[in-house]
């Protein structure tokens, strides 16, 4: 039984994994990733071998194998479904695109020192607009109008935002237009190496459904697995 | 990816007589809209942002090539005068036209920020042109002249009186194109082009000779106000056109919707200038098997593209509003299989 | 037609309605290429509203008859270009020099020069970000110069026609415009490049160089003449390969027609400019300032436009009739704004453009006649903005500003374009002498509440500095 | 020779003139059961064939049914008893959300000419009205009407509810209107579509074996 | 000491006028902020750097030398120009096929540099100079072998500072590279500058990979330049015939010599290093990765480097991707 663990920015997952998921958890990092590793570790029971990834995977001491999550999510992702030729995995701090060529990386870019194209635009613009993360997902999703939200950076992107709520603008319009601005970030980013269908869609972003309707409408269709948070974790595991 | 345009851009090429990626491909996705967005009718027509979000909905879910504003031909005729009944699940119903009521002479020409169901559609438009505007053509439907007359009149009446009384129907036209005109007028302000729809004049109703002398006047007439505008205009006349082909061409329209006609017929006779845009018969967008759709949309837009001036895939008339998803998405398939100009 | 209308900027839909008064034969009477079914311009701008340019809604025009002109042929450029080619005229982009290599190829018949990257302008009409989506899926950086959706319209083919010939200006211009056009040509288009010297300036501890001045007292190395001479020279051998036509008398001929636009244009400002009351709207100003550059794929045409519109303005000066109100604060704009709404906006808002910087200064100077055309051109184009340093680039304002005809500068800003980036905080410093708003003009949609009130704050800036 | 003018006045669709030639063919004691068959209902099948051919259309029909009737109405109470047996029943409706019953009515009125007991359900006809008549009144036929393309997937919900209440067997359903077809017709399992009024005589007279 | 920033500027010229030839390589988070006081925040953070350190250090130089490489560059020496005493020599480089234009700035150049320095650049005067630089380049270039062996031989972080001496004029200085085998995978560096403040970032690469060659406005560029005419005909041939700048029109000539280079160092991957704003690089990107037909690793920056563990996710991904392949 292998523990794969991908220590994240905002959250820590785990897999217990033995030729399938046996038991899975994820909890919040709050910048303590030391904790939170030990938290899983003592939740997570009955492994013999620990895979780490994830920001946080050289804290891992005891690990038996440690890879990026560059790798991870390749893997994860390719074990899910192994038609997919792109992965856009959407994470709070980074978000990355990998290309897959014969079930290897083949190509990747993650975002760069920018948050505008990460979860964690989505967080600070639902904080702005006094909106909890689950409603504003659905929010957008009543919107067939996004307002359109052009600025390059999440604080530049508030003042916007708070400048269409004092004109009056419905705030599922204004709500849809955070993630399409989002997915215009990605879009940006995937035009680098070029995205390549099917594209597997993952990362705690793949959990908000206005952000999942945003990435349909410029990508066509995704495939997003039934645990998008886990892959990281599950392609460690499936390392060893 | 093959596709390099999007329907914007592709039927601004269309009228400028340049070849697209690919040929436009529009089913007249109206009233059916609201199936897809699981609205009640009554909704859709009494509604302008339901329409338009219906509208848009629809194009989410097909993928189609323009937006189409419209419920029903007797849109002006209601705003001229005529009851309509507002069932929940189905479309307006004529109850008691207009013309049983009052005179001709004292119809008013219809304001149409403001009377009845007119408004519903500029609402419509503003709501679709702010959201999708940029992306996909808005296309708004106006009933000529000819169509709103009839829904103005009792139709026995007034049919009988294109042979016994021509000089009261052509009051009747003069009302009626005033009215379209003041409506277009609106609709352009609001951002759509409009569609001309003559369907109570086909050669399934009245004679070529009826057409030429009550609907082809008024038809040409809207359509040169239209031009002033520099627009490029579509006729469409669902049911038999056959026995009209040749008149078509002396209404001026750019663009001509046609239904039950031999599409080859209807390319040999109009195509030098006009676009030709059909005809896939509608019934079968209802019932046939996605399989038989498959094949029939093919061999169409594979005459289609033959066209000299351009073609824009499109269903003969109105998509039935309890025809399969399925069955519209393989009508778009087909003709995106074999609708390509480019390499 | 409309003479008895009092001067005024007024929105889309009153336009429309002003429209309806329009008989049809005059609308008939205007046409290019003297096409009957589709040579028409004369529409009121909801037309383009219908064919998608969603910001028209939201602006105002001027109501005279010359403006709805004019506005119709402006928006009708890209069909006018399709068209060209359809009844077999030759279409030459000629990229980035900014107004002098149309001069040549307008010396050649039925060939008719345009500006690709003048497509900046359409994402902002159509408030869309369609085409600088696509330029970034081809691979232009989101911080570059909005003329890089002229690389996703040489992608997508339906906005210009595939051009027959194209020549690309490069060197020391703008960075932006040479990164693009080089992606251009990596979508296998075949420019013939031309190189642009940077224009050094004389100062006393250099002595290498024989300089001399332009019409606008710029100085210049001497041999950059020869040398752009020789580029020129280039053009035209290509295009006489093309062609196959060689007549070095067209090429005076075409210098006259230029001619005769830019000095109908420069009469047009400054009659606006000295004006007591501003008789034309900033918006059409500028508009009318960049069809120097080409007149819009129909040169003769666009000349006959201004001299319509300078007789407008000439009779609303006779009689003391304006636009804008009589309190409205001379300011001079540097840098076009591709957002049209922003000219209407600082108008409303209390200002009056008087003086320009739009970089296309090589475009306005006239281009002398008793000398060799090639020199003349070259001596012209010699005045262009972009190739020379800051302080010759804005020193007209400064003279505005320091002869008080100038109380305040907007400088408008691309984020990432790299002349803004370098020469902005040098500019607001040399133009102090005033207040100076620099404010970076946003992709469409962008004007929002927070830079409305910054623009009225400069305002109200300017009017205590003037108490 | 008056019988021919009667026939001919009804091709020219001439109401008055029919009236009169009528009033005359009766005045010089012409069995009317003649001026009904070899006049009127010559002269309206005659329409119809006009109609089929494409020479007439709606109006020219509707001018000729009124031309029609006033002979008819003058003729029938003379006759009523003799002839006027019934060849079948038939139900006859434009279906719900439809009002353009036109087409209906020139059906409507060849068919009666023709000698069916017609039952007429008028237009905007809602679907359960058709149902609960052909239980009642158990026609022959039913015969469904639309324009509209939007209203003729309600002739697909009439045969679906007529094979629920078990009436469908009893039954022969004719279709007709601008938008179907036969392709329309096969396909919601109608057993005959009648391209126009002409055809759908022709088609009752077919399945009804008279 | 006088100061340039181009490799199109011609170092033998520089010094014959007696005077230290110094490039302005200066990129670090520290200037690139002070520069933000003259330049929008959007300008290029080694042209900021640049700019505060002219600004700061002016009574150090006699004179400058820029050249049009790119628009920032060209206008940082406007700025210069407008705020200090220097002065101020701007040189055209090649921007398209033709040689005439650069020909004729480099003998205005001599002229302005003899007026400058009072000293005729004569043909034995520069043919000392010529042998002097040359020599300097010959060293650096048998250093580069051992860098380009397989197995590598020596860092190009180490490269890269032996490197300073040449790009501050200190031609006597002594290199010395101590060897540091490396088998990780290959990759070649490309991009905007390698200043002399972002030797962090070589390392950082090479904790994990190896950079065999590179092609930036530093580190190794100059070895390129071989002149063999000893005369100022020598040094313009040898300074136009250089492997091109991206900048050049059009660029077809670079991909062609990066794309031999790339073989000729059997190369695995390349890493792109690109500054905020870069125009030249960031414009070119996509097309690279397809050109190339090499796996890029992108590193984008502003010197701050403020994204360190992210970084190192990348480059050690990117290895595991290499590794993956070979």
């Amino acid at each position: 039984m292998v523990l794969g663990i991908d220590i994240g920015s905002c959250y820590t997952k785990g897999v217990l994994f033995d030729g399938s998921i046996k038991n899975k958890i994820v909890i919040k990092t709050f910048f303590k990733p030391r904790q939170a590793i030990e938290e899983i570790t003592s939740q997570l029971k009955g492994f013999d071998r620990i895979a780490a990834t994830g920001y946080g995977r050289e804290l891992v001491t005891d690990a038996d194998v440690i890879i990026t999550e560059i790798t991870a999510f390749a893997r994860g992702a390719t074990y899910v479904n192994s038609s997919i030729n792109s992965i856009i995995d959407l994470g709070g701090q980074d978000s990355k695109i990998i290309k897959i060529r014969d079930g290897k990386v083949d190509r990747f870019i993650m975002n760069d020192r920018c948050a505008a194209g990460t979860g964690n635009f989505v967080e600070k613009i639902a904080q702005a607009l006094g909106l909890r993360l689950e409603e504003f997902g659905n929010f957008a999703l009543n919107s067939n109008k996004p307002e359109m939200i052009d600025s390059l950076c999440v604080v530049m992107a508030e003042t916007e935002i708070l400048s269409l709520v004092s004109e009056g603008k419905r705030l599922e319009d204004i709500v849809a237009g955070v993630c399409d601005a989002l997915v215009r970030r990605i879009t940006g980013l995937g035009a680098q190496i070029g995205i390549e269908e099917p594209i597997l869609f993952c990362g705690g972003g793949a959990l908000n459904p206005g952000l999942v309707k945003s990435m349909k409408r410029i990508f066509g269709d995704l495939i997003i697995p039934d645990i998008p948070q886990f892959i990281g974790a599950l392609g460690a595991a499936l390392s060893i | 990816m093959r596709e390099t345009l999007t329907p914007r851009e592709r039927f601004g090429l269309l009228v400028i007589d340049e070849k697209p990626d690919r040929c436009n491909i529009i089913p007249l996705v109206t009233s059916h809209a609201a199936e897809i967005a699981r609205m009640k009718l009554k909704k859709y027509y009494t509604n302008g942002e339901a329409m338009a979000r219906a509208q848009i909905a629809a194009i989410e879910e097909y993928g189609h090539d323009a937006i189409s504003i419209f419920s029903e031909v007797g849109i002006i005729a209601e705003a001229m005068g005529s009851d309509f009944d507002y069932p929940d699940d189905d479309l307006p119903v004529i109850k008691r036209p207009a013309l049983t009521k009052k005179n001709i002479e004292d119809i008013k020409i219809p304001v149409p920020k403001r009377d009845k169901r007119l408004p519903v559609y500029l609402e419509a438009i503003g709501y679709a042109y702010q959201s999708l505007g940029d992306k996909v053509p808005i296309l708004a439907y106006v009933p000529a002249p000819f169509t709103t007359g009839m829904m103005l009149s009792d139709p026995k009446t007034f049919l009988i009186q294109t042979i016994r009384d021509p000089d009261h129907i052509k009051k009747i036209m003069e009302k009626s194109l005033q009215a379209a005109i003041e409506f277009c007028y609106d609709i352009i302000d609001a951002g759509a082009l409009p569609i001309i729809v003559d369907p109570l004049a086909s050669s399934s109703v009245v004679s070529p000779k009826a057409y030429k002398n009550f609907a082809l006047p008024y038809e040409r007439a809207l359509i040169d106000f239209l031009h002033r505008y520099d627009l490029d205009i579509i006729l469409h006349i669902c049911g038999n056109t056959e026995p009209i082909l040749d008149l078509l061409l002396e209404t001026g329209a750019d663009l001509v919707s046609l239904d039950q006609v031999d599409l080859s017929l209807a390319i040999e006779k109009l195509s030098k200038r006009m676009r030709i845009i059909g005809n896939f018969d509608t019934s079968k967008i209802a019932f046939s098997s996605p399989e038989e759709i498959m094949e029939e949309v093919k061999n169409m837009v594979k005459r289609g593209i033959k066209s000299k001036k351009g073609y824009i895939a499109s269903t003969g008339c109105e998509v039935p509003i309890k025809t399969p998803p399925e069955n519209v998405r393989t009508f778009i398939n087909a003709a995106k299989e074999v609708g390509w100009y480019w390499e | 037609m409309f003479e008895d209308l009092k001067p005024k900027k007024i929105n889309l839909t009153e336009w429309s309605h002003q429209f309806r008064k329009i008989s049809d034969q005059i609308i008939k009477k205007y046409k290019y290429y003297g096409n009957q079914d589709w040579g028409i311009y004369l529409s009121p701008p909801a037309t383009f509203m219908v064919y998608g340019a969603r910001q028209l809604k939201r602006l105002k025009f001027d109501n005279s008859f010359a403006a709805l002109r004019l506005w119709g042929f402006v928006f009708n450029e890209s069909e006018r270009l399709f068209r060209a080619k359809q009844v077999g005229k030759k279409v030459i982009a000629t990229m980035g020099d900014l107004g002098t290599i149309p001069v040549i190829v307008m010396s050649f018949p039925d060939c008719i020069p345009f500006y690709p990257e003048c497509i900046w302008w359409t994402p902002f009409f159509n408030e869309s970000f369609i085409l600088l989506d696509m330029a970034t899926k081809l691979g232009a950086p989101e911080p570059a110069c909005f003329s890089r959706a002229a690389l996703a319209a040489f992608y997508k083919k339906a906005y210009f026609p595939k051009p027959d010939l194209m020549f690309a200006s490069t060197g020391a211009s703008c960075d932006d415009y040479s990164c693009i056009m080089q992606l251009i040509e990596g979508l296998g288009y075949n420019p013939i490049w031309i190189e642009i010297p940077f224009r050094r300036k004389s100062r006393s501890y250099f002595v290498a160089d024989d300089y001399e001045h332009t019409k606008w007292g710029i100085d210049y190395p001497k041999r950059f003449e020869t040398y752009l001479m020789s580029e020129y020279e280039k053009v035209w051998q290509n295009m006489v390969e093309f062609t196959d036509i060689n007549n070095r008398n067209y090429l005076a001929k075409s210098i006259k027609n230029a001619n005769r636009l830019r000095k109908l244009v420069e009469n047009i400002k400054k009659l606006s400019y000295e004006a007591e009351l501003a008789p034309f709207p900033g918006l059409e100003l500028m508009v009318i300032e960049f069809g120097n550059l080409y007149g819009y794929a129909d040169f003769d045409e666009w000349t006959d436009i201004i001299e319509m519109v300078y007789a407008t303005i000439s009779e609303r000066v006779q009689k003391g009739e304006g636009v804008l109100n009589p309190d409205a604060l001379p300011i001079a704009w540097v840098t076009p704004s591709p957002d049209p709404y922003l000219l209407n906006l600082v108008e409303d808002l209390g200002c009056r453009i008087v003086a320009t910087e739009y970089v296309i200064n090589q475009a306005l100077v006239e281009i002398e006649e008793d000398i060799e055309p090639f020199q003349a051109l070259a001596r012209s184009f010699l005045n262009a903005s972009l190739i020379g340093s800051t302080e010759q680039r804005v020193r007209r304002i400064i003279e505005g500003v320091e002869h008080g005809r100038i109380s305040g500068v907007l400088i408008t800003n691309m984020l990432g374009c790299s002349h803004c980036a370098m020469e902005t905080r040098l500019i607001q410093q040399m133009l102090s002498k005033v207040p100076v708003l620099s404010i970076d003009v946003p992709a469409p949609f962008g004007i929002t509440e927070q830079l409305k009130s910054r623009i009225a704050a400069f305002v109200e800036t300017i009017r205590c500095a003037r108490r | 020779m008056d019988i021919d003018k009667i026939k001919e006045a009804i091709i020219e669709l001439n109401d008055r003139d029919t009236k009169e030639l009528v009033a005359n063919a009766l005045k010089k004691n012409i069995d009317p059961q003649e001026i009904l068959e070899k006049g009127l209902i010559a002269g309206i099948k005659e329409v119809g064939n006009l109609f089929t051919r494409k020479e007439y259309f709606v109006p020219e029909v509707l001018l000729a049914s009124e031309a029609f009737y006033s002979g008819f109405n003058m003729i029938s109470p003379l006759i009523k008893s003799q002839i006027l047996k019934k060849k079948a029943k038939i139900v006859i409706g434009v279906v719900g959300g439809d009002i353009h019953d036109i087409g209906k009515n020139i059906v409507k009125v060849l068919v009666e000419a023709s000698g069916y007991d017609i039952i007429d359900l008028g237009k905007d006809v809602a679907t359960e009205k058709f149902i609960n008549t052909v239980a009642r009144e158990k026609p022959n036929v039913l015969a469904l009407s639309s324009l509209l393309t939007t209203t003729m997937m309600r002739m697909n919900d009439i045969i679906k509810g007529l094979e629920q209440r078990k009436l469908r067997s009893n039954i022969k359903v004719i279709i007709g209107g601008a938008p179907v077809n036969q392709d329309f017709a096969n396909k919601i399992k109608a057993d005959a579509y009648g391209k126009d009024a002409a055809d759908a005589v022709r088609l009752i007279e077919k399945i009804t074996g008279a | 000491m006088i100061g340039y920033t181009c490799s199109y500027i011609p170092v033998e010229l520089l010094a014959a006028t007696g005077l230290k030839p110094y490039r302005l390589l200066h990129g670090d988070i520290g200037l690139s902020k002070d520069g933000e006081r003259l330049l929008r925040i959007d300008a290029c953070p080694l042209v900021k750097s640049n700019i505060a350190y002219i600004i700061k250090n002016q009574d150090k130089f006699t004179a400058l030398v820029g050249s049009t490489g790119c628009d920032m560059a060209r206008r940082m020496f406007d700025i210069v120009d407008e705020l200090t005493d220097i002065p101020v020599y701007v040189l055209n480089n090649p921007r398209t096929d033709n040689p005439k234009i650069f020909n004729d700035e480099i003998d205005w150049l001599v002229k302005e540099l003899e007026h400058l320095s009072n000293r005729k650049l004569n043909d034995d005067l520069l043919r000392l100079e010529i042998e002097r630089w040359e020599n300097i380049r010959e060293q650096y270039r048998t250093l580069n072998k051992k860098r380009a062996a397989n197995p590598s031989l020596i860092s190009t972080s180490d490269f890269h500072k032996a490197a300073i001496n040449y790009y501050k004029g200190d031609v006597d200085a002594q290199i010395n590279i101590t060897e540091k085998h490396s088998v990780n995978p290959r990759v070649y560096l490309i991009g905007s500058a390698i200043t002399y403040g972002a030797n962090q970032i070589l390392e950082l690469l090479e904790q994990e990979l190896r950079i065999v060659g590179d092609f930036n406005c530093g580190i190794s560029r100059f070895l390129n330049i071989e002149i063999k005419d000893k005369n100022l005909n020598g040094i313009k041939h040898a300074y136009y015939n250089q492997p091109p700048c991206i900048f050049k029109r059009p660029n077809h000539k670079f991909y062609e010599w990066t794309s031999s280079q790339l073989k000729k160092y059997t190369c695995d991957g390349i890493v792109a290093w690109t500054l905020d704003y870069c125009d030249s690089y960031e414009f070119e990107l996509k097309r690279m990765e397809s050109r190339f037909g090499f796996p890029i690793l992108r590193i984008r920056s502003d010197f701050s480097f403020q994204n360190l563990s992210q970084i190192k996710t990348r480059i050690s991904a990117f290895r595991e991707m290499l590794c993956s392949k070979i």
